[in-house]
């Protein structure tokens, strides 16, 4: 019933911060003078350490160093290492602005990867773009992507709303029922997962009985759910993230809909799995990476294998796997252009083509989102091979630049 | 606006009940403290969560809910005890502005305690077997632990209504929430008093803690966004007022559950329209003239 | 019968209720223009509820006060002072960390109307003299730079009269203004009021019927919020029910 | 009015100075105060929250009102600018103003309808109305972006008397916002020193003692609730300026929450106290968040200390060991 804290090898990132902070404490002009030869390759990292998301923060963190100690054992960029600056954006806007700005004003990194939230990401993307600074966020919302806020400079890793929705949708709406209630989080990411699954449903002649829309960060859901169970849907899609959904799951199954209605989430988190329990039993969901994908596809088990031995046996999370995405696609790219100069990494970076943990992918060129593939993961509780085995993949939805919104949908001209 | 079936509206109209004994449950510790000791307690959230946690780390070793139950209140009024005595003491009769910063600190250096000790993510919780399930009400099926939920708060204010009407120490509380002067007169040692009711205040608290944890788990923040929502509902109640406060609770948990209904979004905004609204005409909440338990 | 001009301050028919309990009923009074009245009654009569509706701080719940002819019955309570009504307190109220002279200075400046928000306050040297001409008037001007809440009680008592004779009264209210003082501070405070309210009229309240017989022209007598008497110190003397309450309450 | 000081220590006769000339004391330490802060940004950051806290100090610690509303006008003050400048085109120094007058108009509206509460109550009204304010600017997605916050608030070169200087420059960019603030100092001074200030300072002391003095003791309240306003809003904007984006949680309540922390580590109603608490409370989180993961442990530890040892804050604190007297 209860299970331990996840134990988290905080001596890693302390020695990572310590790093961080010693370089800090250096003083950048006095850095670059002395060692100008070997400047290191620097890499911002801001995440959220602290707050709600710091689980899943600290597997960020842990992934991303690994991608930067292979980049390094590999002997760099001609002898240049790379260094990852990480840095605590608290989840809100502001603090990562001003972080984003010592980055790059004091700390002078080459590149930024990192962000979890929406807004953060939206705040680092554009201190960012003002200075021409590479950004490869991996965020799990692509407004950074629209033309509004999008620059050449802004590359999107994870995956986005519309795609993980549309995949779930397809998936979900084929086979539990065509009757479908949404309960989502009243913001632009919950907003863009719904008409996402709207989307995905229209072809398939889906009867949408309700949209309960709720303040985001609510304590109880138990208020919207009376209503949820008096129209019995087939499907109640819950577009929303993090603590929302663990709570929101967890009170929908205290009022017994799981009696009569599937549970579905665009979005399943390995950590908010782990923390929501066993209440998340049978509901669906998508995601851009679980660790069981070692089984079929060899790069997942190269990355769990690194992980793993770095961190005591622990497997990485959805997020963290984004986290070494990010930063190895960054110090891919150095190596392509055999230069860190914005513009050739930038180019760099459009011609990729990479499989780093979980099959082929590569970055659309209109708006530098990557195209990958998207699980759909159902919630298990028997059968489980150990305590970090709480999915089974149900369906593996092939990268398609298709099944993304189009270009000129996101306001760009190409 | 839509038209609902009235069992639909029944429906909410329990579920906000529901929610409110949880609010009751908090506003209740928040009012007496403040009631007594014009301590605005920021550090309230921090308790409940601190009680939460505990509820569930004890029944990992147990495996009996009931234990928590009983032991939990004893252990957060424990702390409470000691925070009162060592930390909040030196600060009466300098204003409610000091004990404001050191309870801002104090719930900072609870929530990262807990962080250390247990983790920065969230740990699962359900309510025990037998109080698991939903339960056919006539009007619809409703989950059997929030039944519970109604029931324990129901007891809890009972009990402390006894206790404050009935006891002699419940006459000296009265007594020295109308006039602390009084109860110096009397010959009664008022930092004794004090000291107990912030104990019973946080007791409270710890144990809204531990009766909430099967509801939504439990996560080192979850009592950040719960103590806005006290303090709008021991401020609408009436601070001090016992009576107000679960007046209030059970209001506000219906105001919500009714927003939920028919304007969702809304359903955060609308307790603090409704604080905007009570404090606007009754400038000192429903029942804020009143002594304490009137 | 006296000239409407004669009359300063009047209350027709002024009650007071607090939620059911009355605590003033019917009260009627002229009060006249250079006398000093007091109030009297024993614990209980309505003295300081009477007081507080005179001076503006609770609005009468029936009833009308008459400021020379001007209703007063609705005004929001610094109107009052600002029609010429000063008061002082029955528990010393100063600004307790303002020095003596900013305190006075403060109360000269609300007469004066200035609503300046960026000039100096030391562009007004006139506020600052004339502060320093009441401090000495009331024999603070030697403790003018000490903040407030460090002179002794009985000085403070002197401040709050310098505060509310800044305010160039027509009419100055004293609520108890010997209450907690020892018999020499009395003494001088006694002194004092006799010395204002030769230029000015005087209304004070007062629990010690024997200090107001000698001092005062006119007293008014309230019991269980009614007004029981009213007349010189010896039509009050000679009054027997004036006596009997008295007699009734015991000491005095 | 002389009178002869007694024989003072240095450092009491060195605080004298300062508190004399605390504008210029304060601007001083302003323009040297990028070289001893990690970044600019951070500097900035303190020199944006310093003059916020120091429009809430006018109403807490000067007049005695304790609101736990202000994020409003930060806030409004920002999104005002934002807006003005994002979607209105308007020039940055008409956007500033834009935001200031937002902000003043939002005080205006809740002061009205708050001022009439008192203590614990006029904390909760301000905190339940701009609570009102937050879900406003949320709702208003169009303009304010919503949840994501307002992004594109980007001032590549602004001109200044014909000059043309890059804002992406962190030093220039702090030197801009400190012509602003030093400006807001100096009001803010001579506020404090007007016959209105002494006012503020009688109501703080004994509201029932100013009424009898003839003070319409509301209205005042009213007119330092917008004022203070006002200097708020002014931070906000200039926070929209250097941040380059709107954050919705400028408008929630942690942000007041924030302001009240800094007003009381610093020093509640004195001069330097805002700015000392700002800059304190900003540098503690950014150098203990580089350091450890549970800096908050820290931060908490650091509060209950000064609130047990150094009730009155540190520059309160300074000034009771050392102040003029």
């Amino acid at each position: 019933m209860i299970q331990k804290a996840m134990p988290t090898s905080r001596r890693t990132i302390l020695k990572t911060l310590g790093g961080a902070a010693a370089v800090a404490a250096a003083g950048p002009s006095l850095f670059n003078v002395a060692r100008a030869q070997a400047a290191p390759i620097k890499i911002g990292f801001p995440v959220p350490l602290t707050g709600p998301f710091g689980t899943e923060a600290n597997d960020q963190v842990k992934a991303a160093q690994i991608a930067v100690k292979q980049f390094n054992d590999a002997g760099g960029f001609e002898g240049r290492m790379a260094e990852l600056l990480v840095r605590d954006d608290r989840l809100n806007p502001g603090e990562a602005a001003t972080r984003t700005l010592e980055l790059i004003e004091k700390d002078k990194v080459n590149f930024l990867v990192g962000s979890l939230s929406a807004a953060v990401q939206l705040s680092i993307n554009n201190v960012a773009k003002e200075r021409g600074v590479i950004f490869n966020s991996i965020s799990q919302s692509d407004a950074i992507n629209e033309a509004k806020d999008w620059s050449k400079y802004t590359f999107h890793e994870a995956l986005n709303p519309h795609i993980t929705a549309g995949a779930v949708g397809r998936y979900a709406f084929s086979k539990f029922g065509k009757k479908v209630a949404f309960l989502t989080a009243d913001y632009a990411y919950g907003h863009e997962m719904v008409r996402g699954f709207k989307r995905a449903g229209e072809g398939m002649g889906i009867e949408v009985l309700a949209d309960v829309r709720h303040p985001i960060g609510a304590s109880d859901y138990s208020a919207f759910l009376p209503r949820i169970q008096a129209l019995k849907p087939d499907v109640l899609v819950l577009c929303n993230f993090g603590r929302d959904q663990v709570v929101s799951i967890k009170q929908a199954t205290e009022f017994g809909l799981k009696r009569t209605t599937k549970l579905v989430a665009p979005v399943l988190l390995f950590t908010a799995r782990k923390a929501g329990g066993d209440s998340f039993e049978g509901v669906v969901g998508g995601s851009s990476y679980y660790w069981r994908l070692e089984d079929k596809v060899a790069s997942a088990k190269a990355f769990n294998d690194a992980f793993r031995a770095a961190n005591g046996g622990a497997v990485p999370s959805d997020y963290g796997a984004l986290g070494y995405a990010g930063v190895r696609s960054v110090l891919a790219a150095v190596a392509a252009a055999r230069s860190t100069d914005t513009d050739r990494v930038i180019e760099a970076m459009r011609a990729l083509k990479y499989d780093w943990y979980k099959g082929p992918q590569y970055y659309r060129g209109c708006d530098h989102q990557s195209v990958q593939s998207v699980l759909i993961l159902e919630s298990k509780h028997k059968d489980m091979k150990n305590a970090d085995d709480v999915f089974s993949i149900a369906a593996v939805e092939e990268p398609d630049e298709a099944k993304l919104r189009t270009c000129a949908e996101m306001g760009h001209k190409a | 606006m839509m038209a609902f079936p009235p069992e639909l509206l029944a429906m909410q109209l329990v579920t906000g009940l529901a929610l409110g004994a949880v609010y009751v449950l908090l506003a209740i510790g928040l009012s007496l403290i403040f009631g007594m000791l014009t301590v605005v307690n920021f550090a309230h959230g921090a308790f409940f969560m601190v009680g939460a946690y505990m509820g569930v780390f004890l029944y990992g070793l147990t495996g009996n809910f009931l234990v928590s139950l009983v032991v939990v209140p004893l252990a957060v009024g424990g702390i409470g005890l000691v925070v009162e005595r060592f930390l909040v003491r030196p600060l009466y009769g300098r204003g409610i502005d000091y004990p404001l910063l050191l309870t801002f600190g104090l719930s900072y250096v609870f929530i990262e305690v807990v962080r250390i000790l247990f983790g920065l993510n969230g740990l699962p919780f359900s309510p025990p077997e037998m109080l698991q399930g939903a339960v056919d009400i006539g009007i619809g099926y409703f989950p059997l632990y929030r039944l519970f939920l109604i029931a324990a708060t129901a007891v809890v204010v009972l009990a402390l209504w006894l206790f404050i009407e009935r006891t002699a120490f419940g006459l000296v509380i009265r007594a020295g929430a109308r006039d602390p002067e009084i109860v110096r007169v009397l010959g009664i040692d008022v930092s004794k008093i004090w000291l107990v009711v912030f104990g019973i205040g946080t007791g409270i608290a710890g144990l809204s803690g531990v009766l909430a944890a099967p509801l939504q788990g439990v996560a080192p923040e979850m009592g950040v966004p719960i103590l806005a929502e006290a303090f709008v509902v021991t401020v609408v109640g009436g601070m001090g007022s016992l009576v107000g406060a679960v007046i209030a609770g059970l209001l506000v948990g219906v105001v919500v559950a009714m927003t939920s209904l028919f304007a969702p979004e809304m359903a955060k905004v609308s307790i603090f329209a409704l604080m905007a609204l009570v404090l606007l005409v009754r400038p000192r909440g429903l029942m804020g003239r009143a002594g304490l338990m009137g | 019968m006296t000239a409407a001009s004669d009359v300063i301050l009047a209350t027709e028919g002024v009650g007071k209720n607090f939620g059911g309990f009355q605590a003033l009923r019917d009260v009627s009074v002229e009060f006249r223009r250079g006398k000093l009245t007091a109030i009297i009654g024993p614990n209980g009569a309505g003295k300081s509820t009477y007081f507080n509706v005179l001076s503006g701080a609770f609005p009468p719940s029936t009833g009308r006060i008459l400021f020379e002819g001007r209703d007063l019955s609705r005004a929001r309570p610094h109107s009052f002072a600002r029609a010429g009504i000063a008061k002082s307190f029955q528990i010393t109220n100063v600004f307790p960390e303002l020095t003596a002279q900013e305190n006075v200075r403060v109360a000269i400046q609300a007469v004066h109307r200035r609503f300046e928000l960026f000039r100096h306050r030391r562009a007004f040297p006139e506020l600052y003299d004339e502060a320093d001409r009441l401090l000495a008037s009331v024999g603070l001007g030697d403790r003018r730079l000490r903040r407030a809440r460090e002179l002794a009680h009985g000085e403070q008592r002197s401040l709050e009269v310098a505060m509310a004779l800044a305010c160039r009264p027509k009419l100055l209210l004293l609520d108890e203004p010997t209450a907690g003082m020892s018999p020499e501070e009395t003494r001088e405070m006694m002194g004092l009021i006799e010395r204002l309210a030769a230029e000015r009229t005087v209304i004070l309240v007062e629990h010690k019927m024997k200090l107001v017989m000698g001092l005062c022209q006119r007293l008014i007598v309230l019991h269980h919020g009614e007004l029981l008497a009213e007349g010189t110190p010896d039509d009050i003397r000679a009054n027997d029910e004036v006596r009997r309450v008295y007699l009734g309450q015991g000491a005095h | 009015m002389t009178v002869l000081d007694p024989p003072q220590s240095t450092a009491r006769r060195w605080l004298g100075h300062v508190a004399r000339h605390r504008v210029a004391a304060t601007l001083g330490f302003l323009v040297l105060f990028p070289l001893i802060v990690p970044y600019e940004a951070l500097a900035a950051n303190i020199l944006v929250l310093g003059l916020y806290a120091l429009g809430f100090n006018l109403l807490f610690g000067y007049t005695g009102l304790l609101s736990f509303g202000h994020a409003a006008f930060l806030g409004s003050g920002a999104y005002g600018c934002g807006i003005a400048l994002v979607h209105f085109g308007v020039g940055w120094f008409g956007a500033i103003l834009i935001g200031t007058a937002l902000a003043t108009l939002v005080a205006a509206v809740i002061g009205f309808l708050a001022i009439r509460t008192r203590g614990i109550y006029f904390a909760m009204v301000t905190l339940a109305l701009s609570m009102c304010v937050y879900y406003a600017f949320y709702q208003m997605e169009p303009l304010t972006g919503g949840e994501n916050g307002l992004r594109g608030v980007n001032l590549q070169t602004i001109g200044v008397f014909g000059f043309q200087l890059s804002f992406l420059n962190p030093t220039v960019k702090y030197y801009v916002l400190l012509a602003f603030v030093g400006v807001a100092i100096w009001l803010f001074s001579r506020l404090l020193a007007s016959p209105f200030g002494a006012v503020l300072e009688a109501v703080r002391e004994n509201e029932n003692r100013a009424r009898a003095c003839g003070y319409d003791v509301a209205a005042t309240k009213l007119v330092a609730f917008v004022i203070s306003g006002a200097f708020c809003g002014l931070a906000g904007a200039l926070n929209a300026l250097h941040l380059s984006i709107v954050p919705i949680e400028t408008l929630h309540y942690t942000t007041s929450g924030q302001v009240v922390m800094m007003a009381l580590l610093g020093g509640m109603g004195t001069f330097f106290g805002p700015f000392v608490g700002a800059a304190t409370f900003l540098l503690l989180q950014d150098v203990l968040s580089v350091l450890t993961q549970h800096w908050q442990l820290y931060v908490g530890i650091v509060f209950i200390l000064f609130v047990l040892f150094f009730p009155r804050g540190i520059w309160g604190s300074l000034l009771d060991r050392f102040g003029p007297r």
